[in-house]
């Protein structure tokens, strides 16, 4: 079946659900609210329906238990996909993820593995309650063993979830809920994963390079048209794949736009973006003409709905970062 | 099999108002039954408002309280002005009850933070509303283990729903409370439905209350839509804890007629039947039932709060309305006791922002 | 007060090793009893030697299952090959009878990765020894769950402490355990102290089984020190789970006679008597005691098993000692299923690291 | 009573404890095994029978619990000392760190505040078991709202304990167990807290800044000697306080030398040390001569106590970072 017509990132998701789990018996989907009412956000809809409870399975309030017995699941070679309501409540199985999760191959010396994927959505800006506007993807990118993948399209949420289901190991797969229905994009449902561990370049250009992912490129890439009518050049990257980071496509566009800037929703702090800097100037400093600079949420309670957009990072600010990158020396 | 296990289950009023047995002794005390239908009236009220301003825009999500009214006015009215409330999202009725401001709690859910901020005296120690399931459990105990280290007579009172009681914090709480014998109450809103799980796929377990039985604390039943045995019980638990005699589960059993919330559409999952049966069930109007039957409520009075609530209600809106923008710079300046200097920078910065945004910080 | 309910406790030999009533048929089978014994001799045999490899810094903190060895030569005995063991850290004796190697289990100890990667037939699928207490529960759950996703006769059997008892993961597991009606059996090793924390302030529960009454599943204690009553519970909650009868939570009362662990002097906290006391009731000389009633046993006999269990136990000693050093590079090898080219510069320098460390990696 | 012999750390540790309860009886103790026993590291050794059961009390075992009472307990303006046996098993405490500790104040505009302590072993080095040798100080570090501090010595931990239990707001506590018993100094027992949020310059140098904390100073220290030797002069960062940084210091001292090395436990990607390497290249950038370097752990499991020394930054790694830096741009 190939759907045609354009489809939000949510329903994107869907139909990533719906082929892996009809390709694959192992894929079971799990989680609150995912069976009959097909999950907060219409992520699951229809699964219950086509594949039974056995293979969709509410659970119980309990997010430890949730991401504990996926792990699980894992190991008995199941793929579950847990998905965890918002990714403020993700919390409660940190330690299922840092202590199992991304363990478990590395304790067993390959006995045993942990073909996981835990999906929730990510970051703020729909003007939900408080903690559903979270962006900590920095605490799961620090811990080894583990994959963190962010889509910003339909079409990459769909081929990156495909191949995060595929992968033999624990993948954390963030979805902006920003963009869970703001964009549509016409995607193939052919099964067609896209590579993991890869950023993609989404617009090409020689003076500047931006680094994103998820909902925050919206911006990036609205500052990328705004200052190339200043007639800066930006080269606009979607990371997709925080950890492991493929450093070399960043590298390679820094090496030749000798300028980046990183822009995402988390706190500045020990946030992703400092270790994308850290690499960058480790790796070109001898090429780079100005410091990498990252525009970003701050190191606040991300505010309530009636202030937050005043949080994230904004068209202006990145466009601001540019032009100062591009004076460089001259400062 | 399990071995099940008989647990209390009290109602005062049957769903026609009718006493289904003896009464408590206070009940003899015509303004507090009065009371309770006038806060009850007020609730239902403000939640239908609350419905009302998400629909249009003027506020975010909502919780709304229907058919759970009896609860948090039974259980507010329980505790006294030294006792703290450890709430969760679904206790307007309660809060309302110990003195929350309406315009608070619309500024909450109107997504300011400044609706956690009330100067209600009888709730000044309360805590916010709290989202993620069950972890005010564990504040509770934190809260009841601060009286009892400095002993004093004052007891925590913890809210939660149905699905709640699956999460470990609720469970570990309970575990605490049994074994330091804290002066925390832990009432349960079960109101059948965690969003579209049912309680039947939350929990083997005959009844809530049997989680009690695990952590060896009391845990009882009662009718949840009646208002007279939840603040009977209710009350007994609060001064039980107060003695010093230990924590009790009390498990309300009762229906949510609304949606999750604003953000649900419970026809998704939800039978139609099922609902029209439950609102059979429902407080205010079996509480109104008895007071008639008692000559203590007619239509005319009934008409007179209506319009007496409206107004109060018309004018929490308006207050709420009227509520100058925040200052943005506020996320720095209540993260620490004294913000430290290296943070002053991020603060521009924000302001900058939120002046770029203009008058359009709301969407 | 809480309601107090009666949980079934099953002892079938006292202190003495008198039968305490009726002997289930399965005890006419002398070979299982002598299996038994030989097994659980073993255990603290193998037990003792860790201990004293880690006193002189062959192998790091060791928990010593000394006094607990009936409840996992039960366990591991009722299991069958194509159940699942989810283990604790204090199941020596559960992992022998599974068939893991003494060396693999000496490796694990011994700070070694590798004594998680053993080849043991019937322990394929076996969960490596879990430190983060309470959190196998969870994983129990996952992987009953998988058994009933695909429909297989299968059983998963996850073993804890008292103290674990407490905590969200296994409360949690529970819960799911009852709603979902997994093929799972929960032992809990009550031996009383949980580090420092006695039984006593771990909960108010009357018995750690009551925690399954709060998950609607069958709870009963057992003597833990009676090899006969733990097998014979374990078995049945197994077959019960495998005929799709659901969860069970068999408490296996016992007791700690050694310390916590090798870092652990439980001296400090707990009276003396109270051990001396307990010593009374420990597992294998009451077996003993019942094989020589039988005429099952001798001295000689017992002569004879001690020098085969102590070459036996040797020669894993031997093999531990020989096992060649491992590959640093292998913390990467096995951290994917495939190692990311990106992280070959890390697996270099870790080589690095690990060259001029030289034959001091050990400390 | 002023001690004047000297003692380890952790007898430093326990020093602090029985001056804050003796001074202020709204100090309480709370933890597994902190009661009788005194710890497991012997921490809270005397405090059960000094100030009795109701202000040192030996919770069940459980983390969620722990960290959530300590926040309840907070509200009230006691002020707990929270006790997480290894920094391994912190995750459960997660979702009362990020979500209530370190917003309470800021959710309700101050009218709650949450003045709470949780100490807990950190780092590797000491043979301990598996998940007994985490340093995730960056999980904690990136979440606004929490102050996370590390002492690298007895006095330190003396004087910056004292301030964190008079800190009105939450503290992370991290102890380096491999520092615990192997130093020793003499502390005064005078109730002198030092400063929060500060950095302390341990060496002096004019050549190539090196920053850490905890236990990895000891390397640190040690290669600054050894670099010494062969000409080159290290000044050598404490960073003490990881949360909020004190960019003035570190920035102070790279602007002199021109250099810096970053010396961590932590796995290196997403760690504590790209906060740092970021935030010097952005304000330095024009007066750097050679990158930021990161000399750390490495982003796989830490391995069980026989590889875990190759897992640590070594003097030799360090030494070779510094040579490297040195020779900057003849590269
Ligand atoms: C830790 C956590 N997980 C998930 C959610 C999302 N969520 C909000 S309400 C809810 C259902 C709660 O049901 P119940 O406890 O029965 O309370 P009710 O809403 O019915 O009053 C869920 C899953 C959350 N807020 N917190
Ligand atoms: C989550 C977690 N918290 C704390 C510890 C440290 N710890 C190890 S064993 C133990 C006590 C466990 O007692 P119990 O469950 O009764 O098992 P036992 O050791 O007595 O067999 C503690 C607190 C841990 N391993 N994991
Ligand atoms: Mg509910
Ligand atoms: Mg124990």
């Amino acid at each position: 079946m190939t759907e045609r017509k354009p489809v939000c990132m949510v329903e994107a998701i869907n139909l990533a659900l719906h082929r892996a789990m009809a390709d694959d018996p192992d894929v079971v989907v799990l989680g609150e609210d995912v069976g009959p009412n097909g999950g907060v956000f219409r992520a699951t809809v229809g699964l219950h329906e086509r594949f039974g409870f056995r293979r969709v399975m509410d659970t119980p309030l309990a997010e430890t238990l949730i991401t504990g017995i996926a792990v699980g699941m894992a190991a008995q070679g199941l793929k579950p996909v847990a998905e965890i309501q918002f990714m403020g409540f993700i919390y409660a199985g940190m330690e299922h993820l840092v202590s199992h999760a991304s363990r478990l191959r590395s304790r067993t010396r390959g006995r045993l593995s942990c073909p996981m994927v835990m999906r929730t959505p990510h970051g703020g800006g729909i003007h939900a309650p408080e903690h559903h506007g979270e962006s900590t993807e920095a605490l799961l990118a620090h811990v080894p063993g583990l994959r963190v993948v962010v889509p910003s399209s339909p079409r990459r949420a769909y081929g990156l979830l495909l191949a995060a289901i595929a992968d033999p190991d624990p993948v954390i797969f963030l979805e902006p809920s920003r963009l869970y229905r703001s964009v549509q994009q016409v995607v193939e449902d052919d099964g067609q994963a896209l590579p993991l561990d890869t950023c993609f370049t989404l617009r090409e250009g020689k003076d500047l390079t931006l680094v994103s992912w998820g909902a925050a490129l919206k911006e990036t890439l609205e500052a990328a048209s705004r200052l190339a009518e200043e007639g800066i050049d930006c080269e606009v990257i979607d990371v997709a794949t925080l950890k492991p980071l493929d450093g070399d496509t960043i590298l390679a566009s820094v090496g030749k736009t000798g300028r980046c800037i990183i822009v995402h929703e988390a706190a500045r702090s020990y946030g992703p973006g400092a270790e994308i800097a850290a690499l960058v100037q480790e790796q070109l400093f001898y090429s780079l003409h100005a410091p990498v600079q990252r525009v970003t949420g701050f190191d606040c309670v991300i505010p309530y709905a009636r202030q937050e957009m005043a949080y994230l990072p904004d068209v202006d600010s990145i466009c601001e970062a540019g032009r100062q990158t591009m004076r460089g020396n001259d400062q | 099999m399990p071995l099940s296990v008989p647990i209390s289950y009290t109602r005062y009023l049957d769903d026609h108002g009718q006493p289904s047995g003896e009464l408590p002794g206070w009940v003899d005390d015509p303004q507090l039954l009065l009371d309770f239908h006038r806060q009850m009236t007020l609730v239902r009220a403000f939640d239908q408002k609350c419905v009302a301003l998400q629909r249009t825009g003027q506020i975010g999500t909502y919780a709304s309280t229907l058919g759970q009214e009896a609860i948090g006015t039974a259980l507010g009215r329980a505790m006294t002005e030294a006792d703290v409330l450890i709430p969760y999202y679904r206790d307007t009725a309660t809060q309302l009850q110990r003195g929350v401001a309406m315009q608070d709690i619309l500024a909450y859910w109107g997504g300011d933070e400044r609706g956690s901020a009330w100067t209600a005296p009888g709730a000044l120690e309360d805590f916010p509303i709290c989202v993620p399931i069950a972890t005010q459990a564990c504040h509770a105990c934190g809260v009841a283990s601060a009286f009892r280290i400095r002993q004093q007579p004052r007891v925590a009172v913890t809210t939660c729903g149905d699905g709640a009681t699956s999460k470990g914090d609720f469970l570990e709480s309970l575990n605490l409370a049994g074994v330091w014998q804290l002066p925390v109450v832990f009432v349960v809103n079960n109101n059948q439905w965690a969003i579209s799980v049912p309680r039947s796929l939350q929990s083997a377990a005959p009844t809530l209350a049997h989680k009690a039985l695990a952590a060896g604390i009391p845990g009882e039943q009662v009718d949840g839509n009646d208002v007279l045995a939840v603040y009977d019980r209710i009350s007994i638990a609060i001064e039980r804890a107060r003695a010093g005699k230990g924590p009790t589960l009390v498990e309300c059993v009762t229906y949510r007629l609304g949606d999750h919330t604003t953000s649900d559409d419970a026809s998704r999952y939800r039978d139609a039947d099922e609902l029209s049966e439950a609102w059979k069930h429902e407080p205010i109007g079996r509480l109104q039932r008895f007071l008639h039957g008692q000559g203590l409520w007619d239509e005319e009075k009934e008409q007179q709060l209506q319009r007496d609530l409206g107004e109060r209600i018309n004018a929490a809106v308006e207050a709420f309305r009227s509520l100058p923008e925040a200052d943005p710079g506020a996320a720095f300046d209540h993260l620490f006791a004294e913000l430290p200097e290296r943070y002053r920078q991020q603060r521009d910065e924000l302001l900058i922002r939120a002046a770029a945004l203009g008058g359009s910080a709301h969407d």
